[in-house]
């Protein structure tokens, strides 16, 4: 095999007292794939980091070459030399990864700037060929505008471009496809996989081993900064030797039945007896929004049966947040009814649907901007199960410590203000809070799309615990298609405003009849 | 806030408000005691700050002067935050035309500096430790004002109201519980800032001779007294001077501390 | 066309708020007791003879009704017609001729001084130590606390006085503006960095100077140019309030170094009770404060037309 | 309405020049008191920085208004008719000579031929006329020249040089007055200008001429190139004067002033405070004029008007409480000597009577119980019938100096001891005329500046408590004294100078021992100036500096 364009041998990279990096060693060939995969804080991206010198710790290693070149010594001026022309790198979140104040043309084009004294003539031209490259249209007029004034896949693209504008033989893609919906995961996948065939080598960053299944040649699974196992791809996501590995691999929700567990030791029950109702905890009529003059909901209906869950899907932008928000009464439709548990929900006057909201709860992406931030846990339960009578936690304390354990919290947590809780824990705390009513039906607005994988999966068992043990009825509403099929009875596909289908999971999946189904399932990423 | 902050910020607080409401304990002279033959004496064992043209002890004075400085640096915020708000709440929950209008108004307010304003007003009703209040309080209100009104926009329209609808919460409980508390909060860390600025304003309006008469130690009046003898008394402004210093950048540590930001100002 | 009606927009608005400033005015003038004639021509002590105060009467239309008197008083400020400085004996216009671009070019120096100030200790900060870090923000809150007309003194004594490195009195050269300036430009380089080292921090440690370091920028590359425009918003944001400060600031200063300017004037317009020309001042303030304001505003649009970083 | 509005006024030294102000207007050969080396040969060239600490006149010509500020810039530039002698004696200036009829109510005045103004126009008659004509005109404003030409009822012009003025009533101080800046000779054509043009560059025959005002900063005088002393002195290399120009400073702030002149930016300062002037002492680069005012000493008025100073006992108890000494010479560094007069040192007539006014507390508590000031109220103040024994104070900003207002702090302090309670109020300028107008006053201080004792008639004769049509009265003491009004009336009208002495000295008499006044120490008129600068002394008969003699050391 010819010469590995990076080797590394036991590098070690520490904060202070603390080991982020604990001897890690691999190689990445030319026109080869290797995947960085394991959850936060895991030392993936310290890693990824310290092969562009900007670990921002310690960094040290028996060897470190890149492109042949001993890395392990290099001055800041010699690491400039090699960044973006030798290795560059694609951030997570490209409206954070690009200067919002500056246009992108000059952004891409700083990498030339900080490299060489080409004409600012000649300069334009090259940023101008490096965003055609990556299939953004008119090139010239995108690189006069700033990243917030650009789509998301426009985005996405320059971002790219950004990292190739060098020519770099490395591309390291920092979790470039984390948060993103199924068409722009994509998207970036596809120009991962032309920088590949283009005989580059990518270093791939991610916590979700579906993802990395669809580039990667090579798998690397990290775990407290150290690499706990490596191979083939084929070879570790088809016959994992570690117990971590399979963790991960049984964290991927896509065509995992319901009810089925996606982490280990959690007790879903396993063959659940379910009402067998056809009454609806939910029914939504021709519900309409425009902001503006622009139509972001248009006659959407559906029916949620108690005790079941349907699954909305969409991509960003189609309309699915909006839909939520009328049906939990915040905003409201221009046209259209909500009914809940058969009594008028929306258009009702606040006042008279007060008692009703009893019956309905919200879990949002983000539940930290929904507690107030002044509150501890123990008040926030003690609040919601007080009807927001007191938060002296004293008199509902059995209450309190029977949600935590519900939620799989554990109760020392109580004193504790959610700012300093873990996001899957911040999850759990909010589904607690709006279990506390015992609600017929729960809202879930993406609760899963800000966790690592493997704390999805525990959220997701917790979530199809809750509904075995208490009948609640979810709308579950999520861009991510895995997590969809594997939550829901039945889903319904939103795109620009409108549901273009719906019917059972396993119809939509199995048999989509619309062709943006169709291309919305192509672009889903697989395991099983 | 650390514990350590919140016991420093608070031993701060106790040392100036025992100083201004009791300072005989700390300086049991009087500060206004002449003795002609004492003047100009240098800090030393005797007198500690040294003493002034009229052989008053400065450290007694400037002891003393905490009450009527911080008073007015107190009562002009209060009156500004009172002011702002009522506008500010005003602004916040009022239909687009009134916002805009009330705007314009804490515009109108803010178009017109803060001594300008003192100024202005001394020039209506002549000087005095009123108007130096009024003056100082009218001009810092625009820009809590502004403050209260984005705070409470922001809140209005944050996830965490949302929620407690959700929650089936009336408007009632909602404002008590989580409106009010929560954009007071930045508004205590802005009204320490803002004292430690409006003690520096009185001074100043005292050192033009239009706030505190003399012969009462106030800070910004014994600065203009102690200025003429900068050549042969440096003691009589430093020490006052000293004083404001630590007020407003105290004042500025606390409000940093409880999360505020200049920004606001 | 979006900057024309945002330039409408912002016209309509300056009126409205010079409008209120007047009216404020005309109404602090009818509430000082006594004779509002008498008020005109500067107080009691102005002792003004039986005629002037019948002239003040006909100029004010005080013998008409208020509204009538009211619209006068706009009539007149609406052609510019700030009316004669009773203790200057001039008209206030000519007045505000000399004296307002001696205090713009104090304020705009003294602005430009704390910008590079605020700019070099934040920058500094984003090095130093801990130790050096904590001294920094010890240094920025102190010199926020310090009064100007304190300042003003203890530089004048030590580095004219003492020293006798620099001029205490404006003589037309650099080094005479160097001490005002500096009395000026100490007190809000703190307060300004105190904003700037917050949003410069937020802006190195981002994700889009990690790929500028990436791209193989240096650190003082991405300063330059990342850093610099993130840390520059809040502070600009802040313009108006800083350049009103240091108009305020000039008042002081313009009396302890003998400068001509805006600040001395009203100070004298005050004791002398002179209602025409403090009038004048107060207006001619709001208006460069909304002309400051505007371009404030105009470059930020410029820096950040989406406002994103605000 | 003018006495004398200063902005700020300084303490006086022991040191060097006490005597100075008796140097007449440029009519010099005097030795001027010196530097170190005030040997050297006067040589020409140089500009002058004068630094102010007065407000900024708002006119620089003499007659409109009329005050001290002004009075020291003009005197560069305007000349008066007479002036004084070292000897104090009124000599002529402008004028070459004057005669009085023998009822002393026809004044002639014969001037020197060969004067011009800096337009060109030459020095007659028709200006004596043009010139008192503008002070008596309303329009002009004028306060202080107006009054001193008060009895001036018809001018005559016999010939080219020679006037001659009928007066209401004979005034032997007439030509005190027209030895005043107040009273000065401006060009008839100039004063045909509008007032504006007037005031930013009166046009006179002084040795300086007004170039240009630049407001809020400073005037540029320059030397006028044509100028002709009346009274030529020997031994000059050159008639014009030395100094090529003055840039005339404004500088409010005393400790920047100061700073300025140690630094060199500046060679003259004013109202130089007493701390410096003690520093300036020990300083050998810095020279030092003290002239003290003419006219009233610095006094504080005690107003017998009203309760509780209409009682003679209450006022001497006031007075006796007080260590007036102490605090002058702790506050003034002993650069302000105590007065014991109603007049300035440099006036001739005055008298003084020190045991009037020294400090006996047992005496004013005797006193205070005697007037029935028995009862002592919570606060430690005397009262009498429920009522405290309060005092109101006001005190204008403008025309104190930070010392005195200490001063009188102090006095606040040890009144209280005896159960005076002072009420001092700072006050600007404006409001404090308000005060006074209202009668809201127990004590006052108010300066005035006049040449000569008659001095006296305004500020204690019966009519000057009758408010003038703008509420102003200039006798603050409220003093009402028939005997009083008859001598000083008697003094101002004799021609027999002894007589007049012994009137005067009659009249001062009476104010003294009816402790209406408390006489402080004369209106201090400090100049400090840097090593460069020679021939500092002239003055002009109101003390205010000339620059005729001044040359800079190269």
């Amino acid at each position: 095999m010819n010469q590995p364009v990076i080797a590394v041998e036991n590098l070690r990279v520490s904060f202070g007292g603390t080991t982020a990096v604990d001897g890690v060693s691999f190689t990445l060939h030319a026109g080869r794939a290797l995947a960085l995969v394991g959850e936060s804080g895991s030392g993936k991206s310290v890693t990824a980091r310290s092969l562009l010198g900007l670990s921002g710790g310690r960094a040290a290693a028996d060897a470190l070459e890149i492109c042949g070149q001993d890395a392990r010594d290099l001055s800041d001026g010699q690491w400039r030399q090699i960044r973006g022309t030798r290795i560059s790198m694609i951030l997570q979140d490209a409206l954070m990864a690009l200067d919002p104040l500056r246009p992108v043309g000059r952004e891409i084009g700083d990498a030339l700037k900080a490299h060489g004294s080409a004409p600012a003539s000649a300069r334009r031209a090259q940023v101008i060929d490096a965003l055609a490259a990556v299939r953004v249209p008119e090139p010239e007029r995108r690189a006069r505008q700033r990243s917030t004034e650009l789509s998301g896949g426009m985005r996405q693209r320059a971002l790219i471009a950004q990292a190739l504008i060098g020519d770099p033989q490395v591309v390291i893609a920092d979790e470039a496809t984390t948060a993103l919906d199924s068409q722009l995961t994509a998207l970036v996948l596809s120009q991962l996989r032309d920088i590949k065939e283009q005989g580059r080598a990518v270093l791939m960053i991610s916590h979700d081993l579906a993802q990395v299944a669809q580039l990667a040649d090579d798998i690397a699974v990290m775990r407290q900064g150290k690499i706990v196992e490596f191979g083939p791809a084929i070879e570790v996501l088809g016959s994992p030797q570690h117990e971590y590995t399979k963790t991960l691999l049984q964290a991927v929700p896509s065509g995992v039945p319901r009810f089925s567990s996606l982490s280990p030791g959690s007790a879903v029950p396993q063959c659940p007896a379910r009402p067998n109702t056809t009454s609806a905890a939910l029914r939504v009529n021709s519900l309409s929004k425009s902001f503006g003059g622009h139509p972001a909901v248009q006659d959407v209906s559906f029916e949620l049966p108690r005790g079941k869950t349907l699954g909305i899907v969409g991509e960003s932008g189609s309309g699915k947040t909006t839909t939520a928000r009328m049906v939990l009464g915040i905003e409201r439709p221009d046209s259209g009814t909500v009914e809940l548990l058969g009594q008028g929900f929306v258009p009702q006057r606040e006042s008279a649907r007060r008692e009703l909201r009893r019956q309905m709860g919200a879990i949002y992406q983000n539940p930290l901007g929904s507690f107030d931030p002044r509150y501890s846990v123990s008040q926030l339960l003690t609040d919601a199960l007080s009807q927001g009578r007191t938060k002296r936690s004293s008199q509902y304390r059995d209450e309190v410590a029977r949600l935590l354990e519900q939620v799989e919290l554990d109760p020392a947590l109580g004193g504790r203000n959610p700012v300093e809780l873990s996001g899957g824990q911040r999850q759990r705390l909010a589904i607690a809070r709006a279990l506390a009513a015992k609600p017929a039906v729960l809202i879930l607005d993406e609760p899963v799309s800000a966790l690592d994988v493997s704390v999805q999966a525990t959220v997701l068992d917790l979530l199809d615990r809750i509904q075995l043990e208490t009948g609640t009825s979810y709308l579950f509403i999520s861009h991510d298609l895995s997590v969809i099929e594997h939550m829901s009875d039945a889903v319904a596909v939103m795109y620009q405003g409108r549901i273009v289908e719906q019917g059972p999971t396993e119809q939509i999946f199995g048999d989509p009849q619309q062709d943006y189904t169709k291309q919305l399932l192509s672009a889903m990423p697989r395991l099983r | 806030m650390s514990r350590t902050a919140k016991i420093l910020s608070l031993a701060f607080i106790a040392f100036w408000l025992l100083t201004a409401l009791a300072p005989s304990l700390i300086a049991p002279g009087d500060p206004l005691a002449i003795n002609p033959a004492q003047a100009f004496q240098k800090p030393g064992l005797g007198h500690l700050f040294g003493t002034d043209e009229s052989g008053r002890d400065v450290y007694t004075r400037v002891v003393h002067g905490a009450r009527d400085s911080l008073f007015i640096g107190i009562a002009a915020t209060a009156l500004g935050m009172g002011l702002a708000i009522v506008l500010g709440t005003a602004a916040a929950l009022s239909p687009r035309w009134l916002d805009e209008a009330i705007l314009r108004v804490l515009e109108a307010l803010y178009a017109v500096p803060s001594l300008l304003m003192a100024l202005l007003i001394i020039a209506f009703t002549g000087p005095g430790v009123g108007p130096a209040i009024v003056a100082v309080g009218l001009s810092t209100a625009p820009g809590y004002a502004r403050l209260v009104r984005s705070q409470i926009r922001t809140l209005r329209r944050s996830e965490m109201l949302e929620a407690a609808t959700v929650l089936g919460r009336g408007p009632w409980a909602k404002v008590r519980n989580h409106l009010v508390p929560n954009a007071l909060k930045p508004l205590l860390a802005l009204v320490t800032l803002g004292i430690g600025q409006a003690v520096i304003w009185a001074a100043a309006l005292s050192f033009l001779g239009l706030g505190t008469p003399p012969p009462a130690p106030e800070w910004g009046a014994m600065l203009s007294a102690g200025r003429t003898y900068l050549h042969l008394a440096w003691w009589m402004s430093l020490f006052p001077g000293l004083a404001i210093v630590v007020v407003a950048a105290g004042a500025t540590l606390i409000g940093r501390a409880l999360g505020g930001k200049v920004k606001a100002l | 066309m979006a900057y024309l009606g945002w330039a409408a927009r912002k016209i309509g608005g300056a009126l409205v708020v010079l409008w209120l400033v007047a009216t404020a005015i005309f109404i602090g003038i009818r509430m000082i007791p006594g004779d509002p004639a008498e008020a005109i021509m500067g107080g009691p002590g102005s002792q003004a003879s039986a005629e002037a105060l019948a002239a003040a009467r006909a100029e004010f239309g005080l013998d008409r009704p208020i509204g009538v008197q009211y619209l006068m008083y706009l009539g007149k400020l609406a052609q510019l017609d700030f009316g004669t400085s009773y203790s200057l004996k001039r008209p206030v216009t000519e007045v505000m001729g000399e004296v307002l671009p001696n205090t713009l070019w104090l304020a705009l120096v003294s602005l430009a001084a704390a910008w590079l100030l605020a700019l070099l200790f934040a920058a500094a900060s984003m090095r130093a130590s801990r130790l050096g870090s904590w001294l920094g923000s010890m240094f920025e809150i102190i010199a926020a606390a310090v009064p100007h007309f304190w300042l003003g003194s203890v530089l004048i004594m030590l580095f004219s006085s003492a020293l006798g490195w620099l001029p205490a009195v404006d003589n037309g050269t650099a080094a005479g503006l160097l001490l005002p300036v500096l009395t000026l430009a100490l007190p809000l380089a703190g307060f300004l960095t105190q904003l700037m080292r917050d949003s410069l921090a937020a802006a190195m440690g981002s994700q889009f100077a990690l790929a500028a370091r990436a791209r193989g920028e240096s650190r003082l590359m991405v300063f330059w140019r990342h850093g610099l425009r993130h840390a520059s918003l809040p502070a600009l944001n802040l313009t108006g309030w800083a350049f009103a400060s240091l108009l305020s600031g000039a008042v002081v200063v313009e009396a302890i170094f003998a400068r001509p300017g805006l600040g001395r004037s009203l100070l004298s317009a005050v004791l002398a009770r002179d209602i025409p020309m403090v009038t004048g001042i107060a207006l001619f303030s709001a208006l460069v404060y909304i002309l400051v304001m505007a371009v404030a505003e105009g470059i930020e649009k410029f820096i950040d037309p989406a406002g994103a970083g605000a | 309405m003018q006495k004398n509005q200063r902005a700020a006024r300084v303490l006086s030294s022991a040191l060097a020049l006490g005597l100075v102000s008796a140097v007449l207007a440029g009519c010099s050969g005097t030795d001027t008191p010196s530097t170190a080396d005030a040997t050297a040969a006067p040589s020409a060239g140089g500009t002058l920085v004068y630094a102010s600490g007065d407000a900024e006149p708002s006119c620089l010509d003499p007659h409109v208004g009329g005050n001290y500020p002004q009075a020291l810039v003009s005197s560069q530039y305007l000349e008066p008719l007479f002036t004084k002698d070292a000897e104090g004696k009124i000599i002529p200036w402008l004028a070459e000579s004057t005669e009085v009829s023998q009822d002393g109510l026809t004044r002639t005045i014969k001037l020197r031929e060969g004067i011009s103004f800096t337009d060109g126009t030459k020095l007659t008659s028709e200006a004596v006329k043009a010139n008192i004509e503008h002070l008596q005109d309303p329009k002009t404003a004028s306060s202080t020249g107006y009054l001193a030409v008060g009895k001036v009822k018809k001018i005559e012009l016999p010939d080219e040089l020679t006037a001659k003025l009928t007066l209401s009533a004979p005034d032997n101080a007439l030509l005190e007055s027209l030895s005043m800046p107040w009273t000065s000779i401006e060009s008839p054509k100039a004063l045909k200008r509008d007032q504006a043009a007037n005031c930013a560059a009166p046009v006179g025959t002084g040795p300086f001429k007004v170039e240009s005002w630049e407001h809020q900063k400073q005037v540029n005088l320059v030397r006028n190139e044509d100028y002709v002393a009346p009274v030529p002195e020997a031994g000059r290399s050159q008639q014009t004067a030395y100094l090529d120009g003055i840039t005339w400073r404004f500088i409010p702030e005393a400790a920047t002033r100061y700073a300025a002149l140690q630094s060199g930016e500046v060679d003259v300062i004013d109202n130089a405070q007493p701390d410096t002037i003690s520093s300036a002492a020990k300083d050998n680069a810095l020279g030092h004029l003290d002239a003290p005012r003419p006219g009233a000493s610095n006094r504080i008025e005690l107003n017998s008007a009203k309760a509780p100073f209409d009682n003679a006992k209450v006022r001497e108890a006031f007075i006796r409480s007080l260590d007036v000494n102490a605090g002058i010479s702790s506050l003034y560094f002993d650069t302000a000597k105590r007065s014991y007069s109603l007049l300035s040192s440099v006036e001739p007539l005055g008298i003084s009577d020190e045991a009037l006014f020294t400090t006996d507390v047992a005496k004013a508590n005797a006193l205070l119980d005697e007037a029935g000031w028995t009862e002592r109220d919570a606060a430690g103040y005397r009262a009498k019938d429920g009522k405290r024994l309060s005092v109101t104070f006001p005190v204008s900003t403008n025309q104190s100096v930070p010392a005195e207002q200490s001063l009188f702090q102090q006095f606040q302090a040890s009144a209280k001891a005896v159960g005076f309670e002072v009420k001092i109020e700072l006050l600007d300028l404006s409001s404090w005329y308000g005060a006074l107008a209202k009668h809201e006053y127990n004590l006052v201080s108010a300066p005035y500046t006049k040449v000569g004792p008659s001095v006296l008639r305004i500020l204690y004769h019966s009519d000057s408590t009758v408010p003038a049509p703008s509420g102003y009265f200039a006798n603050n003491a409220q003093v009402k004294n028939d005997q009083l009004d008859k001598l000083l009336t008697e003094a101002e009208q004799t021609s027999d100078e002894a007589q007049r002495a012994d009137l005067y000295a009659q009249a001062q008499k009476i104010v003294l021992e009816g402790y209406y006044v408390l006489p402080l120490y004369d209106q201090q008129n400090h100049f400090l100036y840097g090593k460069k600068v020679q021939g500092m002394g002239a003055t002009t008969t109101v003390s205010s500096p000339t620059y005729y003699d001044v040359f800079l050391a190269k």
